[in-house]
């Protein structure tokens, strides 16, 4: 395992001591692994608290500042945080409106968080939660754990987070949140696998001509494995479930997202490829990220999110956002 | 032995710690094949904070080792396997009552409500391809012993045997549940990494009262 | 060859024809691989020209915009652009108060952009030139290409930037770069090498328990290799050399760079490393970066920049800057 | 035969590269050693330029044609070659004069310009593990077989021997020059890619004469 680290179960909180001293306006409380902006938001104003596993960087702790998160709650390496930091956090940052939980779609983080708004509603704090479960690699099935959190996850922090920045209420919070999972797709592939520290070798072996088609972010393996492709039939590979799951015709916010390990020259040799094929779809792309924004450790490969927009969608997208990952306005 | 002390509760518990502890790498390992290469570290990681919890000195009666053994795993695990075992664990000592130790009858009916609670939060049934496929088994193998007048050592051992073929037949099933369920037909032909642990939790169980009797 | 690319000889064109689609606030001409605002300063203002080799993303080309560069000219992979596209970029962003050539210390740029500046010149564009070389892994000699330039460009572009935004004249701009230049040093380690994509496979070969130390940023072996070490032993023989080489007590801005495949959550855990031992030793660090911004393809790894401030330096940091590799203010 | 024509010098450019092309994955492997793996590809893409450009038609003048090569070399290569192989057929160019073949004294007048030319760029000296190394020594020797009466061919065969000679001399080297002086004691023991393809020059130039003979 080749890694800057030092003991491998020393990784999450020697990585947030970084992130502490690198980021003065960001708390981090390294006993429950909780990053809060150092200047809380106003009274009277919805907090927005995320988390999950760690080894998604920037997501989540990355996105906490004026315009997008309140709190970020980071569990060990790809596992949920346990519901009493969620509480901790949630309790930190509720300014008397509510705090809405962000929750990825997969069962620790689901059951983690559930267990935290139980807990935050015996005090008092009123919580609304949005399931992200975004990612069409995953057939949705009410007999499954449905489909995962991924990409999507990111635009939606952004947008809520705005919302909440400029006063809108839990009810109002909860159901853009809503609304937007409603409308957002996304679908990834990997070039490698990716290497838990605890584990210390890749989570699954995958030959040098072959990748694998519709992985999460947690080094899961993906839904099938296939030969190296070119970028351009990679492209349609992951933009066509995309289309095939929603009627995309129309503005859209796009990301095409690196997986942790794949250079940015990569990324925007894919974004040229997954511009080309939406528009030919009918797909205006109003905004686009292209980057590392949720990764998955040390992974090769790349996601694709699609978030159908309007006008309300794009002003919110707009908005001043000053995080350690997204910045704009401020 | 027709009692089980909280002595044998904790030296079942410990032995459980020990178990997951040594076995970490392999049942990351199967984490590996199907979902996302932590539970080892997980349980590891759990078992050791009961362990600290434990050692700090252990409650009197069932029903408060239980639950502190529950409430240390939901705040020390994360992932599925934190809130599933740390509600088995509450379930089972909030049905013991506040007891010195349990009768066959007792621990029948507290790892019931244990499992009961498993479903509670995460929906499993029968061939989701979870740890339920292992503790389902066991419960009722457990239920069905002490209905034939079986001993406490000897039901415990037949839950445990009931565990180990829950968990082994886990292996050819696709998942639908938990993150092994996102692989489709791929996720079968390995175990699952919770059924494994859980069998464990019941070969222990079966070892703590067989070797304190 | 594991990458997300068609044919290894489009990568170039392919992957600026994504920021093209990615950055409508960027002119990027195909042509000629250079890279220019869409909006061009004010006349009068002295104009900020950078380049060298592609692979090194977001360097050059991620840091055009209001604050910083003019224009960025995009090489070959790792291979310096040539004067006619150094003198195109030129020519294109001069607004009558002369332009800045930033030169990272390598042959190869050197020949390149002294070319360029014969051309500019004959045309009657005024050209200062900084040649930059920070890295304290080369010995620096008379006799030889001496230092390579590596992270502290990206600092450099950013002051220099923000002095040539706000009206000084090219000589003060040639000043400070120099000045600049002059306190500021870095160091860099590899994990892995990159793949060059036209040349198919890794460049050198890095046994899984060998690590390179004091590796430039083009897949050139470093000046010894070793065994894996934890982060605060590298942190350690990244430091050192940068500390033995200038006195930093005082003021610094510090960045802790990823060479492209290493991901955010190593890279703060280096950062805490990092700053401990820079504290250690006096130096006081007023701001700092934490990402990949000068990299070597899909190379794992890092480097560190120390440069010496004042409060003038300070200020001009502070400036707003905008471009998609670097924000804030704007 | 005593005097070289345009269509020779043609033939050389194209011989050049052909065999660079050809050589462009040994070339790069040479630059990945002690460099930064792209010797091949830069000198097979100038090259090709070169091509194309000549393919359009070209100059009926030595002068004009050593320099439409040097100016598309400069144009297409970048790099530290591009600028120095550049300038060695632009030096060149400027020596000849517009004359349609070039004497044995004219090509070695020329040759020595564009020698000259790669030094006032790139301030190399012998032994500094560069292009320098293979082309030096063969421009030498070209000098000294005319001086010695010897024929072209003859001639540059000779210098083309001395070229392979310096090049594998460079084997031993410390680099003082390019992006191989990074590596100190590191970049002894390979051969310099650039004095790999200065060997090639050479070589191709005694082919393009002896072929044309
Ligand atoms: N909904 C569920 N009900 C019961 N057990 C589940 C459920 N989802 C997952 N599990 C169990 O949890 C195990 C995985 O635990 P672990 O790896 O620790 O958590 P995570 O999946 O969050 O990484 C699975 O092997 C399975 O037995
Ligand atoms: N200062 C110099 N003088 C003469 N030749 C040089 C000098 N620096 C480098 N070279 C030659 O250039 C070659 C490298 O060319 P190339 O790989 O194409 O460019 P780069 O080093 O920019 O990648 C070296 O092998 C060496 O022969
Ligand atoms: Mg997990
Ligand atoms: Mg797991
Ligand atoms: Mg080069
Ligand atoms: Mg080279």
């Amino acid at each position: 395992m080749k890694k800057l680290i030092n003991a491998p179960e020393d990784v999450l909180v020697e990585s947030l001591k970084g992130v502490a001293l690198a980021h003065p306006e960001l708390s981090v409380d390294l006993e429950t692994s909780v990053i809060t902006r150092a200047t809380p938001k106003e009274q009277g104003k919805v907090a927005v608290v995320s988390g999950g596993g760690s080894g998604h960087e920037p997501l989540h702790g990355g996105f906490v500042g004026p315009g997008m998160l309140d709190a970020a709650v980071a569990g060990e390496v790809f596992t949920s945080p346990t519901p009493d930091r969620v509480q901790a956090a949630t309790k930190a940052v509720d300014r008397g409106a509510g705090v809405l939980h962000i929750v990825k779609n997969y069962t620790g983080d689901v059951l983690n968080f559930e267990m935290a708004a139980e807990l935050a509603s015996m005090e008092g704090i009123e919580v609304g939660t949005v399931v992200v479960d975004d990612d069409v690699a995953v057939q949705d099935s009410l007999y499954t754990a449905g489909r995962r959190g991924v990409g999507l996850t990111v635009l939606l922090e952004k947008l809520v987070g705005a919302a909440a920045e400029e006063g809108q209420d839990l009810a109002a919070v909860v159901e853009l949140a809503k609304r937007i999972n409603g409308q957002g797709r996304s679908m990834g592939m990997a070039l490698t696998s990716c290497t838990v520290p605890a584990a210390g070798k890749p989570t699954f072996d995958l030959p040098d001509d072959q990748m694998e088609i519709g992985i999460g972010i947690h080094g899961e393996p993906g839904r099938h494995r296939e030969p190296l492709a070119p970028a351009s039939e990679i492209a349609r590979q992951l933009v066509e479930p995309i289309l095939a799951d929603f009627d995309f015709a129309g503005p859209a916010i796009v990301m095409v997202n690196g997986m942790g390990a794949t250079p940015q020259i990569e990324l925007y040799l894919m974004y040229a490829e997954v511009a080309a094929l939406l528009e030919k779809a009918g797909v205006q792309i109003a905004r686009n990220l292209v980057g590392n924004y949720i990764t998955s450790l040390d992974m090769a490969g790349c996601s694709v999110t699609v978030l159908k927009v309007d006008d309300e969608l794009l002003r919110l997208w707009d908005a001043p956002v000053n995080t350690p990952g997204l910045r704009w306005g401020a | 032995m027709a009692t089980i002390s909280t002595d044998t509760l904790v030296d079942w518990i410990s032995r459980f710690g020990d178990a997951v502890t040594e076995k970490r790498e392999w049942l990351t390992e199967l984490d590996s094949a199907i979902g996302d290469a932590d539970h080892g570290a997980n349980m590891a990681r759990g078992m050791a904070a009961v362990k600290d919890k434990l050692g700090a000195g252990a409650p009197a009666t069932a029903d408060e080792l239980l639950k502190s053994v529950g409430m240390t795993l939901v705040s020390s695990v994360g992932g599925a396997s934190g809130p599933l075992y740390g509600t088995f664990f509450l379930r089972m000592g909030m049905t013991t009552g506040a007891v010195p130790e349990l009768d066959a009858a007792g621990l029948a009916a507290a790892l019931r409500a244990g499992l009961e609670g498993i479903v509670a939060r995460g929906k499993a049934e029968a061939g989701d391809k979870t740890m339920f496929d292992a503790m389902a088994p066991a419960v009722d193998a457990l239920d069905a012993a002490i209905a034939d007048g079986a001993d406490l050592a000897t039901a415990t051992r037949k839950a445990a045997d009931a565990a180990a073929a829950g968990r082994d037949a886990t292996e050819p099933l696709v998942a639908r549940k938990g993150r092994a369920s996102y692989l489709g037909e791929r996720s079968a032909g390995h175990l699952d990494p919770g059924a494994a642990s859980t069998a464990i939790l019941f070969d222990t169980l079966a070892a703590a009262i067989s070797g304190s009797s």
